[in-house]
């Protein structure tokens, strides 16, 4: 399926979505975070487009928004989609947790709440995975860390 | 029946097993003995590493103590790690009169470098090379702290300051 | 004549202390003699396991230390016996300590049964099987102890291992030697041996007695903890299992314990099947002696094969083991007592 | 009978620490387990001990530089891991590469694949109880690295791709190497199986140990070796062909049992593709330049790019968000082992130790990769 396609079946699946219109060879979404699960849980059980494999999950920092990429695959078709979710709480972002819909989530959402300080709600053990245990230094991949010991420039 | 089946199938397969181990052990206790560790400490004199092999950043130098490094610093900006400093000043030149940077120092941090390679690519003068020494064990983080540039060396005439 | 090497020692202690005196010093000339033994025993099997598995390795194994590694060891245990005593702070210490001592003892225990050649055998009783069993078994509980009074956790479940391997594996040498001992008629070692001059035990009792065989190494193999059943150390799963919280001395103790019981496993089974110090066709058997070098042979060629084993095959599983003991090895022993007793009544020996 | 001993031989449930040292989590991984005699319960992780956030040095660092710190991060499939950086950037400046480069890269990729699944069936000989299988698979392992020696100039980090192509030409020597090599290896594969595979032993370990189904496979995001132990077909060599994967011919290895011993056949199978790959291309490198020419600065185009490529361990993936600046707005490297290991808790349940070491070793667990 072509980008056009899966963006012709997203869109009549689902309305709210922004549709970023570069030239890359997959299909960039943006989500309102509200609508996040709901969207997952469509396009994941739908029986055309079928993204059930969560690829990755990647936290980031936009500058002013905080926010969540998650590439996702068909493992059936081998089609491939990017959906970021952005929140523009700096202070105490928080994000709806998709464990339920891809359990692949769990480890990752982890790792973005300890380097992000991103909230996933509904996931049931935030702790620190990487990081020590009593880390309380920030959140270590924010572009406003400030690391001290940074040995590089 | 699969019972004794089992037993006689599961033995041969572990006579497999021990006929392979067997096999290399007795050729190699008869026959030529084939070692294929090494005793390393001992044969660092005859061990020879091949000719691509980075084993540490060198100055190339002449005959003359003269090497081809203008300090022009493009390596310390390509290196990822901070591995290289370089302390250049400026003099006058004897032969145009202009001022000149030339090197004071070449730092490079050993135990920093990752081989990556950068500097020796980014290099405009092919001043730095790899080096094949590979033995770089020493009590003392510091010590592997090098100074490329030989005492007294200068560079090579003809390189562009 | 060196054959009268001992009778001499007798009659010079004879001439000079009492008679009830002579017999105590023998006894402790004779306790040293094999503590002697032990030690080099330990020392030279830890050496020849590592010489070999560099073979099949493809390593050269230990070569500095003398010639061929051969003092290698001992510089090891130098080493051990230089080295502090570690260990936990929560631990039994009473039992902590005591644990070591039961594994040596009793492997030196045992040794004292096993017949060297015809004049070399300190203590020939005659239930000298039924003794070296028993003994034996009594090793477990220093491993056992060790596994628990260190109060380490990986410690712990490498005893319990031990506690289900031999409570299972010693059953299996039990009837082993047991089918062997209805062919040879007797318990005494000497005898057993003797018996077998008219052809090794394992060429009387042909098919039951080559089964027994395979029974007793594989049994053998899990009474020694070595590799296929080596669970109760299993560097890969715990560490270093029972004697994980031993250090310098303690920890040499189990180690050279581990290689004597190899050593002991390995001569009853040359006792059993392979005629003890009797040399093949009876060639010299009338040179005194020369059973020393026939019965070190044979022992040797054996604990090549438990090395052979421990360097080529991997490790079973708990429940495995368990299985491979109740499931197969036990009926086809208790199978095979029965055909040994038949061929025995019947008089099909050979 | 075995309800009432459940239920009324209560057991008290402990908790193990195993790891970061430990000999069978093959770095420093540690695992918290809660047992119940041998039994495990719950597997919980505790990562990060050899974390040095790579994502974030990639943050600093121009996109030459990025390439030697993937080196770092399964360093048993850098070459692979060095290619998919390239493979982005080349892809998002439109450079294209030529054939030889094509297939030098992918020969490299698959000698790498070796080279670390031969580590890798050592190393599970040796957690199954098996040593001597640790330096059998050293040997071939060691005549490999010599390649990457001669032609990289190291043996672990080869640090051979930058982008627009190689670092250096092949070797004189590489082919004849390359070619003793699988000679070599074709001689040796068939012991692997008659020394581990058959053993009836090995077999028994592994066989219906750490089972998992596809389905959850794909939930939980498992990929490479192990997810095609499972009946996923997931080999990115085969769904997005990259280098020169398309020009050549090959099977996908995919077991559908899910449990170790599937996982286990999948790798050794992999190994005999590798092998048929490099036999197809290796007389087939064109002679041609060894690298196109890029500017000494490179700045991606503002954008999201993704590239996967196989890597020994599975599917590794990287995403960077560029800016246009010299240095990415955000790098992430999407690490096969990571997801793997997600799945532990639920292959291990119920298991007993061994068959946790068993699992741990036939997901190949590599800590650097999971760290970052």
């Amino acid at each position: 399926m072509t980008n056009l396609e899966i963006k012709n079946k997203i869109e009549a699946l689902q309305s709210g979505l922004t549709f970023s219109s570069e030239d890359t060879d997959f299909l960039c979404i943006e989500v309102p975070k509200e609508l996040l699960k709901e969207f997952l849980s469509n396009i994941k059980n739908n029986e055309d487009l079928s993204f059930d494999y969560l690829f990755a999950l990647s936290g980031i920092d936009f500058g002013e928004d905080l926010g969540v990429i998650y590439h996702l695959e068909s493992s059936k078709y081998k089609h491939l989609i990017q959906i970021t979710v952005k929140t523009s709480d700096r202070e105490d972002p928080s994000i709806d947790s998709i464990h339920e819909i891809y359990p692949a989530a769990y480890f990752n959402e982890m790792e973005a709440h300890e380097f992000f300080g991103i909230k996933f709600k509904g996931h049931p053990d935030l702790k620190n995975l990487f990081l020590p245990e009593n880390w309380d230094k920030g959140f270590p991949m924010r572009k406003d860390y400030t690391d001290t010991n940074m040995l590089i420039r | 029946m699969s019972y004794f089946s089992d037993i006689i199938n599961g033995t041969k397969t572990l006579l497999t097993g021990m006929r392979v181990t067997g096999g290399y052990f007795f050729v190699n206790f008869f026959t030529k003995r084939d070692v294929i560790t090494q005793q390393y400490p001992n044969n660092i004199e005859t061990l020879e590493m091949f000719d691509r092999f980075k084993g540490e950043v060198i100055m190339l130098h002449n005959e003359n103590n003269e090497h081809r490094c203008d300090a022009c610093t493009l390596c310390e900006k390509a290196c990822p790690n901070g591995s290289i400093e370089i302390l250049g000043d400026k003099a006058k030149d004897p032969e145009t009169g202009k001022n000149k940077r030339f090197l004071v120092k070449h730092i490079y941090h050993l135990q920093m470098c990752t081989m990556c390679g950068l500097c020796i690519e980014a290099c405009p003068v092919n001043a730095i090379d790899w080096g094949q020494d590979f033995h770089h064990v020493e009590y003392d983080r510091s010590l592997l702290t090098k100074v490329l540039n030989k005492p007294g060396s200068k560079i090579m005439s003809g390189i562009k300051g | 004549m060196i054959l009268n090497i001992f009778t001499d020692i007798h009659e010079l202690l004879l001439g000079l202390m009492p008679e009830n005196i002579v017999h105590i010093t023998e006894l402790v000339l004779i306790a040293v003699a094999y503590l002697g033994i032990f030690a080099i025993l330990g020392l030279f099997l830890v050496w020849l396991e590592r010489r070999i598995a560099a073979f099949f390795q493809f390593r050269l194994g230990p070569n500095r230390v003398g010639p061929m590694g051969l003092f290698q060891t001992v510089a090891d245990a130098l080493k051990l016996v230089s080295k502090e005593l570690t260990g936990t702070e929560k631990a039994d210490k009473f039992l902590y300590k005591i644990a070591p001592y039961f594994v040596i003892t009793t492997a030196l225990m045992s040794l004292s049964l096993i017949p060297f050649s015809y004049e070399i055998h300190a203590f020939d009783i005659n239930i000298g099987l039924f003794f070296l069993t028993s003994v034996s078994s009594v090793g477990v509980l220093g491993i056992f102890l060790a596994g628990w009074a260190s109060n380490n956790k990986y410690s712990l479940i490498g005893g319990m291992r031990t506690g289900i391997q031999m409570i299972s594996y010693e059953l299996s040498v039990g009837m082993a030697i047991v089918t062997m001992v209805v062919l040879a008629g007797t318990l005494q070692i000497s005898e057993i041996v003797e018996i077998q001059k008219d052809g090794w035990l394992i060429y009387q009792g042909h098919i039951p007695a080559i089964i027994a065989f395979m029974i007793f190494m594989i049994a053998g193999t899990a009474e020694s903890n070595r590799t296929p059943f080596d669970l109760v150390e299993a560097e890969s799963e715990l560490g270093a299992g029972f004697h994980t919280e031993y250090s310098g001395m303690n920890f040499a103790y189990y180690f050279l314990a581990e290689f004597v019981n190899l050593f002991l496993i390995s001569s009853v089974a040359v006792i059993l099947f392979f005629g003890g110090w009797l040399s093949p066709f009876g060639i010299t058997d009338t040179i005194p002696f020369a059973g020393l070098f026939w019965f070190v042979i044979k022992v040797l060629g054996v604990i090549f094969i438990f090395m052979w084993f421990r360097w080529t095959f991997p490790r079973f599983r708990i429940d495995q083991l368990l299985t491979l003991e109740w499931k197969f090895l036990l009926p086809i022993n208790m199978v095979n007592i029965v055909l040994m007793a038949l061929m025995v009544w019947l008089g099909l020996t050979l | 009978m075995k309800e009432f001993l459940t239920d009324q031989l209560k057991t008290q449930e402990y908790f193990l620490n195993m790891g970061p040292q430990h000999p069978a989590t093959h770095g420093v991984l540690r695992l918290l387990l809660k047992l119940d005699g041998e039994i495990v319960r719950n597997v919980d992780m505790d990562l990060g001990y050899i974390h040095r956030s790579i994502e974030k040095m990639c943050e600093r660092a121009s996109y030459k530089q990025i390439i030697h710190l993937t080196d770092r991060l399964d360093y048993l499939s850098a070459h692979m891991n060095n290619e998919a950086v390239c493979l982005l950037a080349e892809k998002a400046l439109n450079i294209e590469v030529n054939d030889r480069i094509k297939i030098v890269r992918t020969i490299m990729d698959e000698l790498t694949r070796i080279s670390s699944h031969v580590l890798w069936w050592g190393v599970t000989g040796m957690d199954i109880g098996a040593i001597t299988t640790f330096m059998y698979g050293f040997r071939e392992r060691e005549l490999i690295n010599d390649i990457f020696e001669e032609t990289c100039g190291t043996r672990l980090t080869m640090n051979y791709n930058v982008i627009g192509g190689l670092r250096y030409d092949i070797h004189e020597n590489f082919v004849k190497r390359t070619k003793d090599v699988l000679k070599h290896l074709k001689k040796k594969l068939p012991e692997y199986d008659k020394l581990l595979t058959n053993n009836i032993i090995f077999q028994k370990r592994l066989m219906n140990v750490g089972v998992i189904s596809g389905e959850d496979a794909i939930a939980y995001g498992l990929n490479g070796p192990t997810a095609r132990g499972s009946g996923v077909s997931c080999d990115i060599r085969k769904t997005h062909p990259y280098s020169a994967y398309d020009m050549v011919d090959f099977e996908e290895a995919i077991f559908t049992e899910g449990d170790s011993f599937a996982r286990y056949k999948v790798r050794i199978k992999e190994m005999w593709e590798s092998i048929s790959i490099i036999e197809q291309l290796i007389d087939k490198i064109p002679n041609d330049e060894y690298k196109v020419k890029t500017k000494a600065v490179i700045k991606l185009p503002v954008g999201d790019y993704l590239q996967r490529v196989e890597a020994s361990r599975g599917d590794f993936g990287v995403y960077v968000k560029s800016n246009g600046q010299k240095f990415p707005e955000r790098l992430k490297f999407r690490s096969p082992g990571f997801a793997n290991l997600t799945a532990l808790n639920k292959m291990a349940y119920g298991l007993k130790i061994a068959d946790l070491v068993a699992i741990l070793s036939t997901i190949d667990v590599v800590v650097p990769d999971i760290d970052r």
